[in-house]
């Protein structure tokens, strides 16, 4: 399938799935996995300074046609992840490192140790709550966003992809202030929440979560489509994503490749492989070469 | 989707064991798990130790959320999701239940007339479902030597022929899932694990139960002796909560 | 079912369920029927000052669990809508009059003109393009709309909601804008779009729409409940309502009415009965002799 | 969910209809309706004038779309969803299907040894399905008298005895159902009308259909004779496009 092949955010990808950050990513064992059994890439869960637990189940709610999440950015610390990325590395397909921070001082130290671990990339997690601002996130303030970039981009050799927070006003000053890096990936998951009338409570320990899965792509096409369009930016698509007829709307929209999260869920490891069938077998029929061919054709 | 049921009934089993019951309308299978939420404590993973329309959760007084199941009474509501999992294969023939602390619980929908048990705990008052199994055949080993053999659980296996089995099936904590799997090892195929890690989603999708690149919640928590013998993290390390390796 | 009937807004509805603005209820012998058939208001297609066609159709599009639309505020104009405000008010049943229009004047001629036409309240919908921003909607620009709300009530003897889009970064700062108003409505539409692969194109006529329907039940669930609980301002709720158990959960995050609008495609019309009769035998059971009495138990 | 189907055939019926074949899987009965699209043109809705393996859409150029779809060749594609609304009730014995203008397309489906047509036009040119009646039990109605009855579509009806009929079925512009709704009444009540409004929705959101707060697309486009006859919109006022109330 040397059609499906591309080269996204400055890295080559055998196959154009990439395993969105914070499913299936914490174990090496499990990334290795899912590499073998036909990611492209992966995407690690996003890493911070300090080890986290995460919050107390229930950290997940099966809602129409989607997942709410709230699990609290639950992670090792970066010093103690080194392990997973070497066992991830042993399917010999690039390694994504996220990681997340408040401050550019932060996303600097745990990049370089990223580097150290040989990821190919870093992807900047832009929707933790940061301290500046009051209760917003670090993705949603344009200077800081460019701050953390251009920072990064002067120092670290790999390719920087951003990944931005669909709960913004305007997307369009966040992806601007973010465009210096080699990917913007969109979409993280959508503010939600889930409540269960017979025990009168929210269900998730956090209260807020985020909405994934199928419900969302339609908000995830949308932002794809509006920062290609509007600004010509290199984009990874991700949000909702489970056939390949998904993957290849986000191509469609400007996507050079696309990550898939929550279809691991309802389809398994196993939706990597039907997707990547799917869109060899659509190119084929249509007698296209390379899936950049359709990069952003339904552009208007 | 989470369904809130009530407790019509509460037994205690052991000491430190109590069983509540319930109906719910779903259909279990031996093998599989529910996500169970008390509102207020942490949603935890538990087996069905009855799985025909009324069903019950046998549970082991552990930490805060264990300890807050105990408080529950009959009439009072708790919320399940599920089931989760692949379920024991059935087989025809004579089948060996192996179950070390609570691990009984899961095989309790699979006692009938021909099976045969080994019941493991400290001490006598700890041994759950004895009784269920027919004719006495229940091999128990207590640590203390109050009840049958006196040892730890690989001494009953020792007592048994392993080759009369159709299937033998091995719940408990992990570090006497490998005890047994070291002993069993070589002398018969026909092996299937309950294996247990801390879940937080349940659906595969927060890796925190894998080995091996296998979802606990979801490609299990049944695996056989081959895929259990192909794992290189079973019986030696794991990840804690944070995602932090650990090594038993 | 008088249990279940609330005020709300500052009007009083014998059933708690109010047609959504925008769905089957630019005629008025359709809003008339729907309001026989169980729904307690009604709120109208929001009404500008001039008379527009709509977009083109392609204006809807079946999504997983929900409905992506742009139809372009087709509308006759204001100076055409008397009749059919009339026509619905034969059911005997509060008729709420939507307006949208982008500088507080227009809004302040369309809602004296409501007034004359008989409705019960006024609902502003400020998600619409305005002049002063750059692309941005009225809605989310909180001084405009601290202007319209104050502007209006200062002379305008009924209710006003005001009725807020999701998509912005801190719903709190325009619900503040908005407090004076005497019900904030939660939510309109989360931008959205569609793309068929064999087309190449996007499938709305506008490209952009917006996303509705169960899809969306997560997200405006958790604006309502973020709203009550950091604001206590009174809320109607919308968004992905369909079944009872829907409506109760926003009732449970803090909504004191709800509105139904894309469950109207999937369920009919007999959808408000359906929802009328579960929450009154829930409240039974329940031994809850008013739905006051459960608004935003929920909340933590 | 749109469906991309391919042209397979096309045939010209008329000077100012044509008809375009494709293979759909969808099950359609008479009556229904899809939305049609052709990518850079308005989505409109369509009867279909052929419900088993291979559908049809029988189309009278009119504006711009239907001479876009005019422009469709065996190998295009459209794009289609449905089917919509709800179908023209089955009944045993004789039946009559009268069809003004484009009106005979929804009711060719229905066509079989059992019926006779009234089918209505300007001349002789526009009579539309006359041959797929059987032994010529259509009978023709010509504004310019150059086929059959001279006249407008009741002088058609006149010609029949109605009460032989098991059911009438009637498709066309409101207009004519109107008058002919005005010549039936009284006469029979086993009568159908499909009507017809500008649909922009299809799938009962927008209220652009809507006569008498019923939606045609979801609610119609067929109703019977006593529903049409409580209606106070019918044949005398509907919205226009963008929502002003206009009188026929
Ligand atoms: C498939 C499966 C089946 C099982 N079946 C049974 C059974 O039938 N019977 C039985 O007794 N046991 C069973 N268990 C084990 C059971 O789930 C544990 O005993 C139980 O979770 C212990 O909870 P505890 O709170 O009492 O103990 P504790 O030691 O307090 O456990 C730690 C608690 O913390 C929670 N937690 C998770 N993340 C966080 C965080 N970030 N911060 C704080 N707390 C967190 C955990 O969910 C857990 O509740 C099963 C386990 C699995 C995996
Ligand atoms: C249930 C039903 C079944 C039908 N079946 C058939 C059939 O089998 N055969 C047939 O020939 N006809 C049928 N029709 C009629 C058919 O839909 C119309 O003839 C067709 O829409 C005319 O389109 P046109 O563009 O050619 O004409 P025009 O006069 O150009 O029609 C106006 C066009 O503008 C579009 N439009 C809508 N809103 C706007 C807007 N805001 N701005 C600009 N344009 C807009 C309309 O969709 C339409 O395409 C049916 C109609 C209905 C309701
Ligand atoms: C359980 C879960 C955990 C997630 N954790 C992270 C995370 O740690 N970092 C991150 O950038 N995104 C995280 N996400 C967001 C996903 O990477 C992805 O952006 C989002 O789920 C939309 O894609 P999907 O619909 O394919 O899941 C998480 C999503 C889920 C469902
Ligand atoms: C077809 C359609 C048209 C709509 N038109 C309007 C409108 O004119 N004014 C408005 O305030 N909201 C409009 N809305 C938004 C709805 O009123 C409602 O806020 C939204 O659809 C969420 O509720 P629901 O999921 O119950 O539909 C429209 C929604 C749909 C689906
Ligand atoms: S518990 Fe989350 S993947 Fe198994
Ligand atoms: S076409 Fe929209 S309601 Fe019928």
């Amino acid at each position: 399938m040397s059609g499906i092949s591309v080269k996204a955010g400055g890295i080559s990808l055998e196959t154009p799935g990439i395993l969105a950050s914070g499913i299936l990513d914490e174990n090496g064992y499990t990334m290795k996995r899912i590499l073998q059994e036909g990611a492209g890439g992966a995407v690690t869960k996003s890493i911070g300074m300090e080890e986290r637990p995460g919050y107390v189940p229930p950290v997940v709610f099966e809602a129409h046609g989607g997942i709410i999440n709230a699990m609290g950015l639950p992670n090792p610390g970066i010093d103690n992840f080194g392990d997973e990325i070497s066992k991830a590395k042993e399917s010999s397909k690039p390694v994504i490192g996220s990681i997340f921070a408040s401050t550019p001082e932060q996303f600097m130290k745990l990049a370089e140790r990223m580097v150290d671990y040989g990821v190919s990339a870093i992807e900047l997690n832009l929707s933790c709550p940061h301290v500046r601002g009051f209760g917003a996130e670090v993705g949603s303030d344009p200077v800081l966003v460019k701050e953390i970039v251009k920072n990064l981009k002067g120092s670290i050799s790999i390719p920087i992809w951003s990944k931005l927070s669909p709960n913004v006003t305007d997307i369009l000053s966040i992806a601007s202030a973010a465009s210096d890096s080699d990917a913007i990936v969109l979409i993280n998951t959508v503010r939600a929440m889930a409540i269960d009338i017979y025990a009168r409570m929210p269900v998730l320990t956090n209260t807020y979560g985020g909405l994934s899965g199928r419900a969302v792509k339609p908000i995830g096409l949308r932002l794809v489509y509006e920062v290609k369009k509007e600004l010509g930016l290199e984009i990874i698509g991700v949000g909702g994503i489970s056939t390949w007829v998904d993957a290849m709307e986000y191509v469609m929209a400007g996507a050079s490749a696309f990550q898939v999260g929550t279809a691991l869920w309802n389809h398994g490891r196993s939706v990597f492989n039907e997707i990547n069938e799917g869109l060899a077998s659509f190119m084929n029929e249509h007698n296209i070469k390379s899936l950049a061919e359709l990069r952003g054709v339904a552009i208007r | 989707m989470m369904d809130h049921v009530r407790v019509t009934r509460k037994v205690r089993d052991t000491p430190t064991v109590f069983s509540l019951y319930f109906n719910w309308n779903r259909d279990v299978e031996p093998g599989q798990f529910v996500m169970v939420w008390v509102p207020g404590h942490s949603e935890v993973p538990m087996s069905l130790s009855q799985t025909g329309k009324e069903k019950c959760l046998t549970i082991k007084m552990y930490g805060d959320t264990t300890k807050a199941m105990d408080a529950l009474e009959p009439g009072d509501f708790i919320y399940i999701r599920g089931p989760y999992g692949k379920p024991f294969s059935r087989v025809k023939g004579k089948t060996l239940l192996i179950g070390g602390g609570s691990g009984m619980a899961s095989l309790r929908p699979m006692i009938n007339e021909d099976s045969t048990g080994i019941l493991a705990a400290r001490g006598k008052e700890e041994l759950l479902f004895e009784n269920e199994f027919h004719d006495g055949k229940a091999i128990c080993v207590t640590e203390d030597g109050s009840r049958g053999i006196k040892g730890i659980i690989t001494a009953g296996i020792d007592s048994v022929d392993l080759s009369g089995f159709s299937m033998i099936y091995v719940c408990g904590p992990e570090r006497m899932l490998y005890a047994v799997y070291k002993n069993i090892q070589g002398k018969t195929e026909n092996v299937e694990f309950s294996l247990e890690r801390s879940m937080k989603c349940g659906i595969g999708l927060c890796d925190s139960c894998s080995v091996d690149g296998f979802e606990i919640c979801r490609d299990g928590p049944t695996f056989n002796m081959k895929q259990v013998s192909e794992m290189e993290e079973f019986g030696r390390t794991r990840l804690d909560r944070s995602g932090k390796r650990i090594y038993f």
